[in-house]
């Protein structure tokens, strides 16, 4: 599916909303899944209350808790759709006290330079 | 107790309509009533029959639909923000001169009085919002 | 008379202007994204120890679990509470008011 | 229409948000212009971004500007629904840099502590 | 130059559709292309043919038809999005075992793949939403 | 590179993100219910004011005039553009990235 003239590129998703309270994590990562097919250099930012859509140890289902389905295992398996440039915001991670081991997937922390030198050289960005 | 629930977001896009279902079910189990349940803003959304979840998810519309069902639920859509958003029951439909109507099972579309009416019969009022 | 809060403090105003306008002696309750704030170690949690000096604050447990926490991860003094907690808070006080 | 047996109660609207950007002020308006026919207690208040449904001069139409009807002026027919309790909150008007001449409408300025007595006194809270 | 569109949000709820469709109509009007206008999340809600608006305000969903119809502008709508809210056109309806279908005039419907396309084709990517 | 901001930043933090991981000489446009941070006299002017030091700074003057405010009501050094304006600023800058 690199029919498309095999120009590459940068596409950079960039969630900035909690999980579950709106849908737009969950169907954020619904294009990503589908848009690794299109083999472009994708990567992923978690900015302000983003970053707690990667939170380990969620736990409901549509029969239990908020009878909402539990999505946050497939941040783990975009390593195999090739999607592995997974970044977060430094000063969003510690305002809410969290660090990297309380996250689901392997990410790189970026402070305000480098998150912004990230955003500077993308293509296309996709705001969620 | 008397409760009256309004519920202000559509389905999925905000969990309201979720955790509106969740208290209405949770009251209506500890034996409370439910003088009725309004639909307002893009809560009318949560009453068109033509939503296709995914499988694994859960259906919101039907949810309340069967809810209605058991406890004989009053669901009242308000026809002013429905028509704003495209919901329409048979009679709204002929009126408006649309050739399909889209309101689920167990929702029924009325004024705005029946927003006021909810808050003056019942005990509590409970808002669902964005 | 309840408070409800469903917004994420870290990104709306609303339990900023709920805590400012509602009396000593009310409940609050934090439910949906709003429970993040209720969590420990955050930079809001000195807001919240604050307002438990006069208010009760609730949250709701199946939106702390939902989101990857637990119940030992609410700040102490913060009462969690189910569904059917949520609705005896309802009928326990006079009115709510819905901080949308 | 007081054929709800006679009962008055006092129903308070709260308005948190601005106009246009989202239609909650819009509809909150429509129900409070229904609700009138059922000779209730009401009382709005105007609170955060909502001050802001109650600027001067608002202007724009289907036609032009943002395209969206302008429907501030429906504030000013409101104390013909013998609808005139209309309260702003202090520190909101402060924040953004309002006074009272700056609204379309007449109204009451309250502290924080006179606006939590009056929401204290209500049977009924709808929140737009 | 060569824009694509992304709307995220339903009509009348949210600016966010009134401000696209300005920002359309006035890319088209200096000459620009639009590669293509997708809807997603709520955003799916601006296709449905049911809308009756109140006399005097704006017809959204018109106007993104008759803008199609105008500058042969492709509107598209993502699939999965619309069957979670209800947005059907008539192969989808028959599809679902649905006595009914809502979609308006000038949209398609199709699958998520079309925004990356959208992304890759043109120029620019212009997001709207909440 | 341009930045979009269309929530008030009274009510959000959408803003004040945008302006901390920005670059300088970016463009930032104020939009929908956004503009009210471009407005003379408010608590958030000094915000506005120091962005302009390193940023260039739009508003959409449509939705300022919606909102019942005028061209001379904004924080001088925000320029005010209409709708064909935005087109022309996206059309001039590489990206653009909308801070929903």
């Amino acid at each position: 599916m690199d029919g498309e003239g095999g120009v590459i590129k940068k596409f950079l998703y960039v969630n900035r909303k909690a999980p579950y309270g709106t849908i737009y994590a969950l169907e954020s990562l619904e294009v990503v899944l589908i848009g690794a097919a299109f083999e472009q250099d994708v990567s992923l930012v978690f900015i302000d209350d983003g970053v707690y859509q990667l939170k380990k140890g969620q736990q409901t289902t549509v029969d239990s808790g908020i009878g909402v389905k539990d999505f946050s295992k497939t941040y783990r398996a975009l390593e195999g759709y090739d999607v592995e440039k997974l970044y977060v915001d430094k000063k969003s991670m510690e305002m809410r006290g969290l660090s990297t081991s309380d996250l689901n997937v392997d990410v790189e922390v970026l402070d305000d330079a480098q998150m912004a030198d990230l955003m500077a050289q993308q293509d296309i960005i996709l705001s969620f | 107790m008397k409760f009256s629930i309004m519920v202000n977001e559509g389905p999925y896009q905000h969990q309201s309509s979720d955790s509106a279902y969740q208290f209405t079910k949770a009251a209506l189990e500890k034996g409370h009533e439910i003088f009725r349940v309004f639909f307002y803003h893009d809560g009318v959304n949560n009453a068109t029959c033509l939503t296709v979840p995914p499988q694994d998810d859960r259906h919101v519309v039907n949810r309340w639909s069967e809810l209605s069902k058991k406890y004989n639920l009053d669901l009242v859509v308000c026809i002013a923000a429905a028509q704003r958003r495209g919901i329409l029951d048979d009679n709204e439909a002929k009126r408006q001169g649309k050739n399909a109507s889209n309101i689920a099972e167990g929702f029924r579309i009325s004024g705005l009085g029946q927003l006021i009416e909810a808050g003056i019969q019942a005990d509590r009022l409970v808002v669902f919002g964005d | 008379m309840l408070h409800t809060v469903n917004k994420s403090p870290f990104e709306k105003n609303s339990l900023e202007s709920c805590l400012r306008l509602s009396k000593e002696g009310c409940a609050v309750l934090l439910f949906e994204d709003a429970v993040y704030g209720a969590l420990k170690g955050t930079q809001l949690e000195a807001t919240v120890v604050e307002a438990l000096k006069s208010k009760k604050m609730y949250v709701l447990l199946p939106d702390i679990e939902a989101r990857g926490m637990r119940a030992e991860d609410v700040i102490s003094g913060v009462q969690t509470v189910d569904y059917a907690g949520f609705v005896d808070l309802v009928a326990e006080k006079a009115t709510v008011q819905a901080w949308l």
